[in-house]
């Protein structure tokens, strides 16, 4: 069952646009990853785009997010710049980081979008604390912090809910639940399976759990909870079932996993079906489509002559920003 | 000048920072309702209320996390983690986050937190209760680490940690608290990086920090009655390091003697014995001599922690064996 | 209301004698330290005496105990010799662990009694790896495991109880729910506040809450957690509402509990509870109580003896037992 | 003889024991379905089945403090930490458990548990991922600490780790898994604490660990060229130390130089340094020379991490400059 499509013209352009980015964005970055232009850990985010698209474009510029090692759909949402992130990637003086932080590491705080961080679970606490100073400050803002299922084993997991519930700080909790952490099903390793939302209930948090391919259900949600967050009503806590439809990273053949389940989730792939829906819905046309998938193209392809063409970090300042 | 103990010392420069910087907010475990462990902020939670003073659930990673991305938030925090062992539980905040943020994001993200912690043994609270690890810290590039050893140097260091952006990791050694000493009214600082020359001497240099700074001195003033002239530097801070003042002390006396609380095998005093060794060595008698912690896991029993521990014997008895003075 | 009085005169004798030990083992460990004989931290379990005296009877001789620096009480009713746990905390080289652990490290693996641990929440995954020693061995054993609701915050309660849960282990989590950890309230640090069990559902586990200061309360639910555990029902998780009558170490003043909250307690003291109980089932009589008191009397008074004859360690033996 | 890469000879070591022993059975992130994030594992779920192969939740403080109990419980884990970085998170049941229940029990207890990590950086996988905290382990009494830079060594060691009834490190660096060598058919062990001569040579000592090791041989070939003649000496383990044979070689050439990967300050080379000189300064003309890890947080660009991690020029740099050979 679908969500009501309860959106004009101009935001479903938007929004779709944001997930062909996305997608075209991961293709490009697993090419480069392959011509060996971009090394070390890459996690593409191919599959999962109805979750950031849903989500983040709810915010408003000045809350903030917090993300995972999967952060490059999550930090494009945000309204980072394609030709930064993609130069982060390559490693080049012009990236978020001057090429010092990496897929990993993406950070633009001018954008709030308050990092990505590689340490599973590391980046719960840290959200916490950023929704601990709005409310110290009582600033109108919120955080939105991205987390994996298999971080939901960690115990930063419950130290930061617990203490984001305690302290009633706002923060909303969205979980990716793309079934594996890695490559170990969630079934093996979290006492709920794949109903980790209800675990919310033990610090007293509302929670939902929902379709996280379908971008009008995601977006639906957040907009609910972030109503309810920026009341004062205190953190809340989604669960989005996705898929990504690569491996955990570009090196991962992703064996594990067999061909049933992934074509399950492929005939819910969230830019087909947003699509398809938004043609329906007669808010888009067949040129709407074409028009965002060139203009797409263009951006990315911006994006990899930008990265391609900048110059390596200086080693001159390898010791720069180590301390203030 | 009005004298105070280090505990008094270190609750002036929380009062301080907590009555002078709205920014500035105390989290931690039990510091409220129960006044802190070692009663250092006793009365602050009815002096500045909750939203300044927050008793934190015991998760020692969430509580660093929270501190850090407070920071992030425009915040500057003064986390407390009871004691540095407990600290282990959020190492991975304190080294792959705390540490790291400023660097992976290229300077857009400062970190402006102080973690108190408390440190050292002898008080016969046995092996999960007894431990330093400055060394670890003093290691990690990120992070600065401060080892008062005295009520002036404890206020004057904090106020430094206080207004530093870079997180700080703050470590007040539990048999200090009650030491007292001089402490001016008129505002100073203690700039990180300084050493001190506690006492000036000729024969050998000895070199402390945290307590054994204090016990350092204790010996000198012993090894004085024995003909011996000491020379005393009390570091202050590991990270930075002050190594000028150090080397400019062994180049006088030709000998050195590092003590330290911690296990001796991969302690600090190895980076400093090798810095000497390294910038000084044509001036040296014999070889830097390293005191540390023995390598036990600490005992509970009164007769063995004293073992485990330097104190101003051992230290006199391995400068008598090692350097014949 | 007090739960059914469902033993024989045999073992009520047990059951009181064994809470009159630890209450007056605890009051001579006091009395020492006031002394300096012994020192430290000590953390007394008087007031909480019901849970481990209605708690670890119930076990077999090979069943596990793990518990917390709060550990005397356990020690004792899990059968470790009252000498050596005095000469332990007076560090005698006749001590359990030959004055090397002290107060908060006691151990008799002789006993099953596998530790006290002084990281707040650390026993939490041994007891649960011990417990997956029971399961992959095959044996017909349990553990219980103690733990505050202090430990309840910490990440490590979180990642053991999922564990336990995911891997179905024959372990019983009994937290003491004394409501301060130290000398804050529950209310201030925990999502649920004094409702901790609700958190069992998390993780799928059976819970129940009790009252803490009734012994019989404690042994029913124990024996039936422990029945279903026996038979391969996986973990249960149990609250015991209960209160430590002095402060949370022999240091401690006690300032942050307002007396009427001590005397709601005070009166519910489960040994003076236990007793009329006893008395009024005619299974103990006056004179039972005064026999039990004066045995107790004399085996603690032989303890302190023993501990204070004792020899200090030899400081030659400083390294030993550091590796195999 | 036979050759294998170490992912092989670990890999070989593995199944011995899984083998060989009902007691031992590995838990640890993604070892079984997903074959184990460098490979190591990959067909054990298959072979050994799940009881002795446990994809265990990402929570690595469950996963060391469950394998310690399960060691008390009468088995003999193996636990796997996908990385020495992740580690940290599991840092107190490491450091406060493991280590120290055999001490504070007096012997009671025995901990007799591999935990295997991954440790090292030039992946290119940036400041969280890429660090090497073997010096901090080492430094705890009550654990074992064993680096291993070839297949023979992989093998012969992790043989005499799941023997061992003390807690051991065994660490695996991520760029030596693809590094063949020989390997004997027939069983043998490489005990704890037996350095490795692995070149001989009169001039100097290159002393290193894990892939320093091997960085410091090849240096050696290339000083060789430069008529310099370099000892190279492989420690094998941290704990047990063996000092004895780079005392030994230090005595004949004079010259040492200490080579690894962790941060420079606060390293284990300064241990190794301190003890050199401790114990033969007699004999040096010059201090030993560490070598090691740029302190700063471990960048993410190709051309930024060459610069922090050793590598046979910047050893042969740092030798041409402090000992001018
Ligand atoms: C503390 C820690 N443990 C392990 C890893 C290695 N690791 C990186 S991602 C990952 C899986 C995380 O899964 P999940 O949280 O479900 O996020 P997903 O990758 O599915 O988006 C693992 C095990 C890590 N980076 N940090
Ligand atoms: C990780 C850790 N943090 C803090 C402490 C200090 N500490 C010891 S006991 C305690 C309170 C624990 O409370 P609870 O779990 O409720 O147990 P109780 O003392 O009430 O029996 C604290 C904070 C510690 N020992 N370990
Ligand atoms: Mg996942
Ligand atoms: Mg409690």
């Amino acid at each position: 069952m679908n969500s009501a499509f309860n959106i004009d013209a101009d935001t479903a352009i938007e929004l779709h646009r944001l997930m062909v980015l996305i997608r075209r964005f991961e293709e490009e970055s697993s090419r480069l990853y392959m011509q060996g232009k971009i090394r070390g850990f890459l996690h593409l985010y191919i599959g999962q785009e109805a979750v950031a698209a849903g989500a983040i474009p709810c915010l408003r510029d000045d809350d903030y997010v917090v993300s995972h090692y999967r952060d490059h759909g999550h930090a494009l949402a945000k309204g980072m710049d394609p030709r930064a992130v993609m130069a982060e990637l390559c490693g080049k003086a012009t990236g978020s980081s001057g090429g010092k932080g990496g897929s990993m590491h993406l950070f633009d705080v001018s954008k709030g979008f308050m990092g990505g961080y590689a340490i599973v679970g590391g980046q719960l606490p840290i959200a916490a604390g950023l929704a601990h100073a709005i409310k110290y400050r009582e600033e109108d803002r919120v955080v939105l912090c991205f987390f994996g299922d298999g971080a939901v084993n960690e115990g930063e997991f419950h130290e930061s809910i617990n203490l984001a519930a305690v302290w009633k700080l706002p923060v909303l909790f969205l979980l990716e639940n793309n079934l594996y952490g890695m490559g170990t099903h969630v079934e093996k390793t979290h006492a709920l399976g794949k109903d980790i939302y209800l675990s919310a209930d033990a610090y007293g948090l509302p929670s939902a759990q929902i379709d996280g391919m379908d971008l009008m259900a995601v977006r639906d949600t957040t907009l609910k909870a972030l109503e309810r967050i920026r009341a004062g009503g205190g953190p809340v806590f989604i669960e989005a079932m996705t898929y990504r439809f690569r491996g955990h990273s570009v090196a991962d053949p992703s064996n594990y996993r067999d061909s049933k389940e992934v074509s399950f989730w492929q005939v819910r792939d969230p830019i087909a079906r947003f699509q398809e829906l938004a043609l329906e819905n007669e808010v888009m046309t067949g040129d709407t489509v074409k028009g965002i998938n060139e203009e797409v193209d263009r951006t990315v392809a911006k994006a990899v002559r930008f990265a391609e063409e900048s110059d390596a970090p200086d080693p001159n300042d390898i010791a720069d920003n180590v301390y203030a | 000048m009005p004298r105070m103990i280090v505990r008094e010392a270190i609750a002036k420069g929380l009062r301080e920072a907590l009555t002078n910087d709205n920014r500035v907010f105390m989290v931690g475990e039990d510091i409220g309702d129960y006044g802190g462990a070692y009663a250092v902020t006793r009365g602050f939670l009815e002096e500045f209320g909750e939203k300044r003073v927050i008793d934190a659930p015991l998760a020692e990673s969430a509580i660093v996390g929270a501190a850090v991305g407070a920071a992030m938030g425009g915040l500057r925090p003064i986390a407390e983690i009871m004691t540095i062992n407990f600290l282990l539980l959020a190492m991975d905040q304190v080294v792959n986050h705390a540490a790291k943020l400023r660097y992976m994001s290229n300077g857009q993200i400062s970190v402006p937190l102080v973690i108190r912690t408390v440190t050292g043994g002898g008080g016969q609270l046995g092996a999960t209760h007894s431990q330093s690890f400055e060394p670890w810290l003093a290691s990690v590039p990120g992070l600065k680490v401060v080892t008062p050893s005295n009520p002036y140097d404890a206020l004057g260091l904090l106020r430094t940690a206080l207004s530093d952006d870079d997180p700080v990791i703050f470590s007040e050694h539990s048999l200090l608290y009650g030491v007292g000493g001089e402490v001016p009214d008129d505002y100073y600082e203690v700039p990180f990086g300084q050493a001190e020359v506690v006492r000036e001497g000729d024969d050998v240099t000895l070199v402390g920090y945290s307590r054994m700074a204090r016990v350092a001195e204790q010996a000198a003033e012993q090894l004085d009655g024995m003909g011996t002239s000491a020379e005393v530097i009390d570091l202050r801070t590991l990270c930075p390091l002050d190594m000028d003042t150090v080397l400019e002390s062994v180049r006088k006396t030709s000998r050195a003697v590092v003590v330290e609380e911690s296990w001796r095998t991969g302690g600090f005093a190895g980076e400093i014995a090798s810095q000497i060794h390294e910038q000084a060595f044509d001036y040296l008698d014999g070889p830097v001599v390293r005191v540390g912690g023995m390598d036990v896991p600490s005992p509970y029993a009164r007769n063995l922690e004293e073992k485990v521990i330097p104190n101003v014997d051992s230290v006199i008895a391995e400068i008598d064996n090692r350097l014949g003075l």
